[in-house]
């Protein structure tokens, strides 16, 4: 059971499939990326024709590149489509890259002299050249076969050579990315399905959640790779209500939902390392204010820029502790594609109970990785809203925006247009009740415990962590984020193999559920795989004093199932 | 629901005022106020969003709903608010260092965006709260603890740049005056959409006297240009002085130099802002004749309005949201 | 030393130049590649500072110093540079999300200060390499992935926030007509402080022929205003359009209907942006007549050419720094 | 000994100087704030000559209120100065708060309805006022005072009253801080001394720095308390070739900065937890880039806008963490006012020799607090220079500017002007050696390991940690920056109490020096207080899986040397 898909040699594809150029269409529309399950995970349809026949081939929720410019009537109509698959919703669960590719190619191989239909006969280059870059494969060999291949031909094998560059160089110049094929589970349990990538998810995950909460979702961002799709898809649905902010930069994204919370939204923003950085004094002034705020943080390859299109889980500790003074946030991660859904509702529902941000924490893997998801019942929407405070909760009908709820310790929430409940919020230590400035010295210390055990009792308002596998094991294999499905793929390996294993993964980061302690000290052994150098391990550490062990990547890709099977194995 | 109706009092905290004595904030306060009372919308519906300095204060003393953010951000705070809220009315307090320094981008936006943001910039020139550095409005040349030897970056004109950024409503005021104040709170108000006041304020601590030429009892007489609406530019004691456009500029020149109909009539309700711009030229800050009063006042399209229309459209074509259809929308299959 | 010579090529490195085929990036790549080798200034004293977007990778295809930073700070880093290193040759490269988006502020920042860096701001009117959300320059009612139902905003005019925030040097050009380019990179050049050159750029993937009305065989020649200083402000066919100023504003009529006197002549070097900033407003974005060439044109003291005199003066006055002086200077006692 | 200044009943001073408005004035100019020294801390000058005939019983370094306007030729030919002491760099060991007493008092008075003298005697209250905010006091007590003490005479009550409270609200309104009294050594060794707050060591030390590197010096930076006056003194000296900037916000700050680096000079920036927060990605891309900079933390009270004028040691985790992706990072605190001199000269070795940012933490006790210094010798300043590279280093000429030197992991640091080295550096991820952007996965586990070894190998590079103390106590005391002289205090009164006691100062807290471990574990018992919720003791726990305990504050106030002395007791 392999966890990414493999690229064929490139040379292949082309060589077998030359006889003439529209059967090439047709060839390369079926052009395939082995997965494990043998489906294509890319399908390069140069036509409406083609993209009809070999659709249902494709993977779900699989990448399509299309030449967006034979998409246009006569075309359409001769596959027998009546409106168009590239507007009309219709190609939704999948991942589409429009390329013109037709006018791209003729640009990139005028230097090269051919001309005619030697000139559109290279775009099959540069559709493989966006494959090389997609599928992140070394130019080299693919340019040697075309050298080879065409040395009696010159003009047309550097027009192929350009066309494939091209390809290549346009997947890049774009940061253009595809969907990865994640584990399925083992079996699936009976119900209807959806195939979902995680940036949907997480973008209707907030919708449900508005609605859960009956607020109106607010969304204040600013685009990068690989957060965007979320603004994306949430500006499809304005008739949920849904109002998207494109500000000027991720400080007026963040703030801008600092101001809707305090208008009573669901406030939420989203980016992904180098923006959640910027927002890090603005999530502080709504730790301070105590409103409620999701942050999202889709991670990708760090420090700086780094990998913008490559998978990464280094945020971690970053999340904890990327604002300056004592100031405590919850941080969950979503565990897979679908996972997305349902841990926007639960980081959303403690935001709103405990007025607080929340940072949720999803990757580049889970955004743009896809899985067959159980459709949730809506009717089972859990009530997550908190009323609005109406009336005054003070002495002579005063409003004490910080009397706390003595079970939560969260303050009520006066929105705006309330009478009598006017009141001043702000960035400076607040007094215990009053929220008034203060600069007492004791009132600093209460706020500041008050504002941790705040936090801290969350743990016991979540869902205590489940083990999976053997109560008996020698490891217990503890993870987060998007490494579930290798996680599980690896133990079932193990257990296969005839050895005891047990795995653990955590949605909730901070606090950690209240029994993770104690389940972690049933077992001799805990491994902490992640895609950093030893984040949660280290959080472990300090927590609990365990000498937990980490199997560790930072290149830029998944885990394979197989070195943490190999590393469990070594273990035991 | 009938006007309401308020004094001043009723937009007092029972938080101490903390400003200098003397500092001109304390007056734009009282201006800002005397104006709330009259202007006919509930206060529960007010916000006021500062960032930080002295002036960002100003939220903690008036009785509405507000937030005294950080540094900078509260135009991008009250557009997320005004977005979301169309309801509400938003009042942005700010600084020249808050609003011009740090927070320029946020203000430059927020104006070419046109939310129906009131922004109010007290410009003393300086940087009160951190004990008195240069600001972007400063004069070269500024001696200041963090310039020993005098400060080297030219000054922005916040008029100018308000303008440069296609703000729709763009006024100047004195804190001194508390009349002109009122008279550009209600024009500010009445203006659909984003709204620009640069109000020159006293520090009386780090930068006092800043604006002596238009409140000093001499100086004023000469410097001060009152613009208003339909109006030939005129000034000076017996207002022997008179705005023209000559040769690509505005300038002063003795009116008895000029006929009548070349001097110029005032028309911030003009499309084009060339003239705006123009009249922004005549000072570079509050030397010489100086021109108060409401620079351009031109309205377009309101975001969060059309924010709305497009909510209410998208729903009228599309029904409202229904989550287990959005579920679907991707197809599905079954597992049994 | 005298100047060097060198040849297109001494500026190309070994990376392979990767936009998309086709972009307006490389035929401005080209063309500053080209004016380089003609500058007169030794590649190793120049240096490229970007910040985050496809424009932004052009460093990398310069074989000069360079820095390809992040998203929207190249002006800060390059001010820096300057700032103490007066004697480099210090260009920022920077795209309409990069410059007017996120890095608004530094921009209008550096162009007060008045460093001596030469701003390139590649227009395209879109986010291109996050592929393609609307951007502050884009027309209203833009539909993009992240403006389903169309854009609200209210576009920046790059030129008008340039002269809004005080640039000396604000000028246009467009991608595909290398000579004027060439001129325009000159022109910035010649200028002692910062300048400002906004370049419409196709991006023929996400906001195709988005100049259409400039470049196309037939739009261009009515469209199309080339401005030289000393000029009247002529174009059109055989001329036959003229640029007015009339009633406070910079107006198209048909030349036959003005006296030639009437005709605006073209001067950037006018104290007073006024009529640069009126020019800025023939439109609001490329569409219908719109000007290219040099708006403003004014020197005033270079901000690094002041700090260093400011050490200078320092040094002459107070000699030397000397460490042992300096921690002794609050005064001393001996513990025995 | 104590450590704080107590502040006498505020209405005992007032009480016994009122007989006459010129004596009053000289009285109030020796209005004293007791210190354990019994030397005032605090001076409040009417007028020249009070200055001159008080000044010498103040305290070194004490904080001086004067009136400014009292400070006219007239006044200070009577006083006998030949010129102003306030401009005349006389007072430069001083802190002093210039305030226009006499105009703001009658501003403040004008509603009383008093006038002629009973305005100008109100201005003691004014001073009184501001003395509460300075030193912290409940304003109530005096206030009432005042009604009783006036309540015969309403209208100079009144105005008394608004003097008061005016000058109370002029402190809170320009955030003054006064200089804070640090616990002075035991004994002082032979040598020349002089008086020094925390930010001007830090100043001075970065210009000793760039001295001993042979480079020019450039500070970046945005005005913030606490962290401003190293700004403002870093301008007065420009004759040392110092090019300070004060840039559009706190990321234009550290932009200039890095452009500098990038230009070859020592360059820095420095803020106080928010403005640091804001040049988190900036920070990045100094790390991705492997560019010198000194970043300094003047830390205050946090989180958000926080308590600005009140010390906290609450940014460490944020310094370690406080970016996205694996972004290590050296870290080194200073320990006292004098100690920042040393701390800013080994933060721009680090940052030279292993061409990475440094975070250099202060606070604000260390920023305003004032110790007597040993000037060192400035002929023994090291030699921390570090060449530019100049010649090629690669195959045929080729300049690699990430082939690294062998011991130190470093990489050459070409700057523009050299002929032949032109090269282009950036955020995102970098090939090894050559330096061009690489999406190469291996590359990526590569670059992040040998990023991360960098950091760690500076841990032999570095002062092993010391033990003062008993070597066989059964608790050590490890402290960081600014509770050096509390602890060291403590650990004295432990040791006069007949007990024994250890305690380990840390300079270095990313990467920690090498012998760390070993000295913790040579105690059973490890206590380390922090003046925050136990940042440091999570580092060792995580580190070291040892059981340290904490004791923390964070309320603003320093710690008092009996709780730490009492802690200690207790665990003996
Ligand atoms: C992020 C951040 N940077 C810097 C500061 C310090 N700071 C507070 S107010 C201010 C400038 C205030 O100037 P201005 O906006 O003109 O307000 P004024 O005090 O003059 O009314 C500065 C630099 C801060 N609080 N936060
Ligand atoms: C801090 C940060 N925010 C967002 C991004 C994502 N991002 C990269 S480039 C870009 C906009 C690019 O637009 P523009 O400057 O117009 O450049 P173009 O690609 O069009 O040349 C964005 C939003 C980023 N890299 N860093
Ligand atoms: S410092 Fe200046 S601006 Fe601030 S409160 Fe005092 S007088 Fe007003
Ligand atoms: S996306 Fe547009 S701007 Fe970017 S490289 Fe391609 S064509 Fe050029
Ligand atoms: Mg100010
Ligand atoms: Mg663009």
């Amino acid at each position: 059971l392999a966890t990414l898909p493999s690229f064929p040699a490139e040379i292949r594809a082309p060589a077998g499939t030359l006889p003439g150029v529209s059967s090439f269409q047709v060839q390369i529309a079926d052009f395939d990326i082995l997965t494990a399950g043998d489906e294509p995970d890319c399908l390069v349809a140069m036509n409406p024709a083609a993209l009809k026949s070999n659709l249902a081939d494709l993977r779900e929720n699989g990448t399509i590149i299309v030449n967006e410019e034979a998409f246009e009537e006569r075309n359409l109509a001769k596959a027998g489509y009546t409106s168009n698959p590239l507007t009309d919703g219709s190609l939704a669960g999948y991942k589409v890259i429009e390329v013109p590719m037709e006018r791209l190619t003729k640009e990139a191989v005028a230097e090269s002299g051919v001309s005619g239909r030697d000139v559109l006969r290279s775009k099959n280059f540069f559709a493989l050249g966006l494959l090389a870059w997609l599928f992140n494969r070394p130019q080299e060999t693919t340019l040697e076969w075309i050298a080879a291949k065409f040395k009696n031909k010159p003009e047309v094998g550097k027009a192929n050579e350009l066309a494939f560059k091209a390809g290549y160089t346009f997947g890049f110049a774009t940061e253009a990315t595809r969907t990865t094929y994640l584990v399925k589970p083992a079996r699936l349990t009976p119900g209807t399905y959806t195939q979902i990538t995680g940036n949907t998810a997480l973008a209707w995950g907030l919708i449900a959640a508005a609605r859960a909460a009956k607020l109106p979702l607010f969304y204040g961002t600013y685009p990068i790779t690989p957060a965007s799709d979320v603004l994306h898809e949430l500006s499809k649905h304005k008739n949920f209500g849904v109002r998207t902010f494109q500000a000027e930069d991720e400080i007026a994204g963040i703030g801008a939902a600092i101001g809707a919370a305090f208008g009573g939204a669901l406030a939420v923003t989203g980016s992904s390392g180098p923006g959640i950085a910027l927002k890090s004094e603005a999530i502080s002034l709504a730790l301070m204010t105590e409103l409620p705020l999701l942050v999202l943080n889709v991670q990708r390859g760090g420090p700086s820029t780094g990998l913008p299109t490559k998978p990464e889980q280094s945020d971690l500790l970053f999340s904890l502790f990327g604002r300056h003074g004592e100031s405590p946030l919850p941080v969950l991660a979503a565990a897979s594609p679908s996972d997305a859904y349902e841990t926007a509702i639960e980081a959303a529902r403690i935001a709103l109970r405990y007025m607080t941000p929340v940072i949720l924490l999803s990757d580049n893997l889970i955004a743009n990785g896809s899985e067959p998801w159980r459709l949730p019942s809506v009717e089972d929407l859990p009530d997550i809203s908190v009323p609005f405070a109406t009336k005054p909760n003070g002495p002579d009908g005063s409003y004490l925006p910080y009397e706390r709820d003595i079970e939560t310790f969260s303050r009520p929430w006066a929105v705006p247009g309330t009478a009598g409940l006017e009141h001043r919020i702000g960035g400076l230590e607040k007094a215990a009740v009053t929220g008034n400035v203060s600069y007492d010295p004791e009132n600093h210390q209460l706020m500041t415990d008050t504002r941790a055990w705040k936090i801290k009792g969350i743990a016991d308002d979540i869902t205590p962590v489940e083990v999976n596998g053997d109560e008996d094991a020698e490891v217990l294999v503890v993870g987060w984020g998007s490494t579930l499905g290798v996680i599980r793929a690896a133990a079932r390996r193990v257990r296969l193999a005839g050895h005891k294993v047990a795995t653990a993964h955590l949605r909730h980061l901070n606090p950690f559920p209240a029994n993770l302690e104690e389940v972690l000290r049933r077992y001799p052994r805990v491994l902490v795989p992640e895609l950093n150098s030893g984040q949660l391990r280290f959080l472990l550490r300090a927590n609990f004093l365990l000498p937990v062990e980490g199997i560790n990547r930072v290149s830029g890709e998944p885990f394979k199932v197989a070195e943490i099977e190999q590393r469990i194995l070594e273990m035991i | 629901m009938t006007a309401p109706t308020y004094t001043r009092k009723d937009f007092q905290t029972d938080q101490e005022v903390r400003w200098c004595p003397g500092c001109g904030d304390y007056t734009i306060l009282a201006s800002v106020q005397n104006y709330m009372a009259t202007m006919g919308v509930q206060k529960e519906k007010i916000v006021f969003i500062s960032g930080i300095g002295c002036s960002s204060r100003f939220p903690y003393y008036m009785n509405t709903y507000g937030m005294h953010s950080i540094h900078g951000r509260a135009p991008a705070i009250a557009s997320g608010l005004a977005a979301s809220r169309p309801d509400l009315s938003v009042w942005v307090i700010t600084g020249d260092g808050d609003a011009l320094s740090i927070g320029g981008n946020h203000l430059i936006h927020s104006l070419r965006r046109n939310l129906n943001i009131k922004i109010l910039l007290f410009n003393n020139q300086i940087y009160g709260l951190t004990k008195g550095q240069y600001s972007p409005t400063s004069e070269v040349g500024k001696r200041t603890k963090s310039t020993p030897a005098g400060s080297l970056d030219y000054p922005f004109n916040p008029i100018s740049l308000a303008l440069g950024a296609e703000a729709g409503f763009v006024a100047r005021t004195l804190d001194m005056d508390r009349n002109h104040t009122i008279e550009m709170l209600e024009a500010a108000q009445a203006h659909k959409g984003a709204a620009f006041i640069e109000i020159y304020q006293n520090c009386n601590v780090f930068n006092d006297k800043a604006f002596i030429q238009l409140t000093g009892k001499e100086e004023r007489v000469s410097n001060r240009i009152d613009m208003a609406a339909g109006k030939p530019i005129v000034f000076g004691e017996n207002d022997s002085k008179a705005v023209v456009f000559r040769d690509g500029s505005c300038v002063v020149v003795d009116r008895s130099t000029v006929s009548d109909s070349e001097i110029l009539v005032h028309d911030p309700a003009r499309q084009d802002p060339t003239i705006s711009f123009a009249l922004s030229r005549l000072s570079h800050g509050p030397y010489g004749p100086t021109p108060l009063g409401v620079f351009r006042n031109v309205e377009r399209p309101v975001y969060e309005t059309e924010m709305s229309a497009q909510l209410v459209e998208a729903q009228a074509k599309r029904g409202p949201g229904d989550l287990a259809a959005l579920l679907a929308s991707q197809g599905t299959w079954e597992v049994t």
